[in-house]
């Protein structure tokens, strides 16, 4: 870990210094109505204090971190509905660059990503959005790229823009311009408001290969890790909101939090938080180990971490009652992410199917 | 009367003025023209008095005019089971106030909208610090209430507002039919989590309730408002707050054709998420006939109480099956996503059911008070004068 | 019908005044312990009342009554956690030999039954107890039968022993003597106390068919209604015996009842006990009249009712706390009965997909 | 002390004393007896003053300890984190009773049992009517206890008693170590759902304790049986109650081992319900792992008040799941069907965890006041003196 433990709390302070300053509820709430579709000054601000590198290597001009960093600031970043292109360009882009094995890519495109002065995004998905990599429709053949992707993160907003595509390998990276003529990229109307999302459908479009089936693996894994510490976080963050009225609202003459089904209610969901919260954090540590049973902490914390946020989330709006119908309580903006991030690389019944599978390898 | 010269009276009544294939009123006559034609046939409130537009007819009998309305899918008959605002009139209004708004409320050209909650008092209701205070003119109100579906085109409220704050917070209170188009009552609309504004808030400030407008006694508002709300949780059991969205069984093939046309209806796992979604509303289905087979037996029924509640997993149960049914679909919303919306749209939308008329929480403590005799939660303000409680004091 | 709604009311409540003077919980205990497995004086009191000749057609000797009948009966049955072989001579052994259609056999064999003379029980799954037509492993031919059956309710008690047995038609019924030659029995040890089961090895054993498949699925589906309305009415007996004890059980000054966390598992669990009562006696109502959806609505009471009843006595045991540990109280009967009749005739899940299946069906 | 040179120590020790390969004390030694060498190498209670058994160590360096001889599998170490009785009476006995038992606790040659809950004060221990009066020749006993394990072979018990009745009901109660093996106790054996009779119940007339040994004040028990509590909780939460049953690694391979012998390891709905119960379990220990890496750190973990009512789901869950496997199986029971015996063993005894030492409700009420600082429930006799309660009354 190139990360001392001083440092990363020094960049955590920082983070959520400016978390606190310029991503509060109504920055959050600016930032949906925003032409961009995101918060373009946070993200300058990320930029400025050097984390769009937090997890590019050090001699790459990046912090050098890894998952378990990472997976700490996705907590701040989860808790505060962060509307900036974390995960699309510093996680995943910017990690299939770094793992890419072309010293000139890299050259070329990780200084506009560290800095933040490009937004990456990722098609990775198909049209179906099954999350299996026969899910990937696009296909490369010549140095083009044929087919349609959906649910891409950022995909309007990209400056770098990367696909999976099949060539002989498997499923690789490629990287296509921008504006290049045959790319047809249609913003998606989402139910979460917090990210944008797109489909982007390629005729022939020019593209060169940056990395190939195991890079992309190496990087989805990461980018499951910081969406567990992003929905650990938020999860932790609607609870505390919630805990917060207990503890004030007063019905029938005493406050709500007094009365045995909001106190169960709450206990139950404490466990939730923690689970999620030591299963993001465990699935970390567990990857940047290279432990032997890394695959089954990621699938864990893959649905662990989606069912504690949506059911923390959706829990949350019925113990606030009607203040939390409205549109003005932030309540929904928590449940609107809990349900796109539990569907964001797939369904938990997938990722429970895949953590058994895991399990039944490490045991055998 | 014989139940088959009933039934043949109103399927003439109904050859005559209903277009049983267009589902219209028939040639010439507008809605209201048919309102008004199956009020005077005594069809609309069948169990009523005859001085009040009902023709004295027993339960049974009065479902069976329902059943033949229902049959082509025409309205405006049953009023005595569904219209909460006609049946509270009756029930408590001065004769004043029954001549004035109840031939107008059968035939809907009087809409109404509900004045309960407010800021401070949701599930406690009898928290409200509304005021009413008795003038030369009639009761003054001042204060502010939310969640009032119907605001805006309604011309009257039932209102439930504090007269006394002296006594203790039930004691106090007391329940109007309150015009709406005066000046001193500004709607505005309340922006849900749905982005529907169905809901509003109404600001009272000085708003004016004529003395012939009370319900019930002063003061007696409390006992008035719970018979409203028993009427209002009945019709939500029975799953009229999604009626817009289609009934169980287009709500059984919608769930099955979904699955089907993203060719997942062979998915074990979906297939017990489906079976079970679609078992709740079945089962409350079930339940509800034979609610409805033992009063008619005139056996008093606890079911009716548990509609509510099984409407609440019902409706969320629903949405998440969509869900699932969805997949990645289901990140997707707006016009250009329908089924996407519609779910996402159910998915919040089943709050209402769940929190509004009573949380599944109150829900679930009234159904152990009064259906199975559990003791009553401890109300530590209950004897408390109202001026005294936390209510008013914080 | 034939039997009207007078005499449904007689019928019930003479069974009813037999239960509440010889089906007590002491009876029960007594018969759990008894070398017969079962409480042989409450059968013959069944008998006595003619209750054995429930559903055999009037023109053999019966009452002539229905599934209607039938399943209000077992809610009373389940109520007292009869321990007779009610369903197994009654219902699905009388059922097959009324179906059948060669008048000698019923001559012979309907009569004992119907008396109460005779315990009849039928082999009707394999030892993998699947519950598929698949799952039956015994095969009929020339007049012999061979192969094994497992969990044959009062199979080791039987005077009249019948099975299910592929032949050239389908699974079709056979009837073998008790004491015949390549018959193998063996008791099994249940942890539901209240009902004996027993394996059954067949070795060439002599057989006489007595029906087709057709009156075999006819009887396994007034079995499946008998069932279910024997789990709603137990349902509904562990909750009132539940409800007494919240409303008595006095904790902290009050009685427990009042606490909320009681309350709300109360008021959930009615919902279970009403939906097991609707579902069951629509059930029989739709296969009484032959309604196109009969099939829906046995699938459903199939799983709804085992829910049903699995949770409320589960539940209950959880809501009296300690006392309900002890082997003293009656809890644990009703959950071991609970356990046992939720995979009586195959588990909730087979029933779930059944019952969407059959919806399907209807549909289409 | 260097943690190199402490390690060393320990595996000297065990070198000279424990036989690793066939997990037990060396030639010659009994277990006895190895318990004594343990006890005076000072590795049973390492936390503890060197006055009574211990060698003053820090938390961390006590854990090293613990570890050394977990990896070998020895026994006797890290007492001062898992033996209720000794850690009860280091706390709040006289000196005269830390003499005379402390060195028989940590040894293993003094068994203990619980002498709290009553027929009529189960959840509500507080409401306990077993009496203790004081006389010249010590505490006479008088009352009923149920629960209790090891009641037959233990020489002392923990005892809540109550010796005063005229103040609250919390004021009144005293704490003792009585001695079992005398006149006036008798011991029945209480039959469970399981078939077991773990359990007792405890008859007391005219049972003495001598004065010394009373633990902390007189009428201030409630206060020490608060600590001995919290010690059952946590020891409940790492899953004590179950470590006969298996760790949460063979409860894995168990789970895995029954689907794939039973040929269903492929269902797809049976493979969600075994990972979400392997996760559950599996997210339990990460959360006990990171409460004591926290607690390690010096931050109170509010987790370890998590680990019993999480337990309790897995438990039950756990013999959910294993039914589901087994399928028809699961109706059998006995010696002749071990697999089916174990799970409706688990199915049964999961109730232990989530009714025993706390039921799933109260413990629920803890976290949420203790751990999440909400309100406390309203207790209507708190105050009374617990003569007039209904308790006492009826």
């Amino acid at each position: 870990m190139s990360i001392s433990a001083d440092e990363l709390a020094a960049i955590r302070a920082s983070f959520q210094r400016l978390l606190a300053e310029r991503g509060t509820e109504a920055d959050v709430r600016r930032a949906i109505a925003s032409p961009e579709g995101y918060d373009a000054a946070l993200w300058r601000g990320i930029g400025d204090l050097g984390l769009a590198g937090l997890i590019a290597p050090v001699a790459d001009g990046g912090a050098g971190g890894g998952a378990v960093e990472l997976e700490l600031l996705m907590e701040d970043a989860g808790a505060a509905l962060l509307c900036a292109p974390f995960l699309s360009s510093v996680v995943i882009a910017g990690g299939l660059v770094a793992g890419g094995d072309d010293a000139e890519d890299r050259a070329r495109l990780l200084p506009r990503l560290i800095s933040g002065a490009a937004v990456g995004a990722v098609a990775l998905t198909g049209e179906a959005g099954l999350w299996t990599p026969q899910d990937i429709t696009v296909r490369a053949a010549e140095g083009r790229l044929t087919g349609v992707a959906s649910y891409v993160l950022f995909g309007a907003q990209a400056d770098v823009l990367l696909a999976a595509a099949w060539d002989a390998e498997g499923p690789a990276v490629y990287e296509v311009a921008a504006g290049a003529t045959g790319l047809t990229i249609t913003p998606l109307k989402t139910f979460d408001l917090t990210q944008p999302m797109a489909k982007i459908a390629f005729e022939g479009v020019e593209a060169r290969r940056i990395a190939g089936p195991e890079a992309l693996a190496r990087t989805l894994d990461l980018g499951r890790i910081a969406l567990a510490g992003e929905q650990a976080g938020a999860a932790r963050r609607i609870f505390e909101i919630t805990l917060d009225y207990l503890r004030t609202r007063v019905q029938f003459g005493r406050p709500i939090g007094g009365f045995q089904a909001m106190k169960h209610m709450a206990a139950d969901l404490l466990i939730e938080v923690e689970n999620a919260t030591s299963a993001a954090r465990h699935a970390a540590s567990a990857v940047a180990q290279g432990a032997p049973n890394a695959q089954v902490m990621v699938n864990l914390a893959a649905f662990a971490c989606a069912d504690a946020f949506s059911q923390t989330a959706a829990t949350a709006v019925q113990m606030h009652g009607g203040i939390a119908f409205t549109w003005d309580h932030p309540a929904h903006l928590y449940l609107r992410r809990a349900r796109a991030d539990a569907r964001l690389f797939g369904a938990s019944d997938l990722y429970r199917d895949r953590y058994l599978a895991a399990l039944e390898a490490v045991d055998a | 009367m014989r139940d088959e010269d009933l039934i043949a009276e109103v399927r003439a009544f109904l050859n005559t003025h209903w277009d049983a294939k267009k589902k219209r009123p028939k040639a010439g006559g507008g809605a209201k023209e048919f309102r008004h034609r199956v009020l005077e046939a005594g069809f609309a409130v069948p169990s009523w008095t005859a001085e009040w537009f009902g023709r004295n007819l027993a339960a049974d009998q009065a479902r069976l005019i329902e059943r033949e309305f229902a049959a082509v899918a025409a309205y405006g008959a049953g009023q005595d089971k569904t219209n909460l605002f006609a049946n509270t009139i009756l029930a408590a209004g001065t004769d004043a106030l029954k001549r004035e708004v109840l031939q107008g409320l059968l035939t809907s050209e009087i809409d109404s909208c509900l004045l309960y909650s407010e800021p401070g008092a949701g599930s406690d209701l009898a928290a409200v610090r509304t005021r009413a205070d008795r003038t030369a003119d009639g009761w003054v109100v001042q204060g502010q209430k939310v969640w009032t579906s119907g605001a805006r085109t309604a011309q009257y409220a039932l209102l439930l507002a504090r007269t006394d704050w002296d006594v203790p917070k039930h004691q106090g209170l007391s329940f109007f039919y309150m015009p709406m188009k005066q000046p001193g009552v500004d709607v505005r609309p309340l922006h849900q989590i749905t982005g529907d504004s169905h809901f509003n808030e109404v600001f009272l400030d000085g708003a004016v309730v004529p003395e012939a407008n009370l319900l019930g006694n002063e003061n007696g508002g409390w006992k008035v408002l719970q018979t409203a709300l028993a009427y209002e949780r009945l019709v939500m059991g029975e799953g009229a707050g999604e009626r817009r969205q289609g009934s169980g069984k287009d709500n059984r093939k919608s769930l099955i054709q979904m699955a089907r046309s993203a060719g997942r209806l062979g998915d074990p796992v979906l297939r017990q998420k489906i079976a079970q979604a679609l078992a709740y509303r079945q089962l409350n289905d079930l339940n509800l006939a034979r609610a409805k087979a033992e009063m008619a037996q005139g056996t008093a029924s606890p079911i009716m109480s548990l509609g509510k509640l099984a409407m609440s997993r019902i409706l969320h149960g629903d949405a998440a099956v969509m869900a699932d049914i969805l997949g990645a679909a289901s990140l997707l919303d707006g016009e250009e996503n329908p089924e996407s919306a519609d779910m996402n749209y159910r998915a919040l939308n089943a709050y209402m059911t769940s929190i509004g008329g009573g949380t599944d929480q109150i829900q679930r403590n009234i159904i152990a008070e009064r259906v199975l005799g559990l003791p009553r939660e401890i109300e530590v303000d209950r004897d408390l004068p109202f001026r005294d409680s936390r209510a008013v004091k914080g």
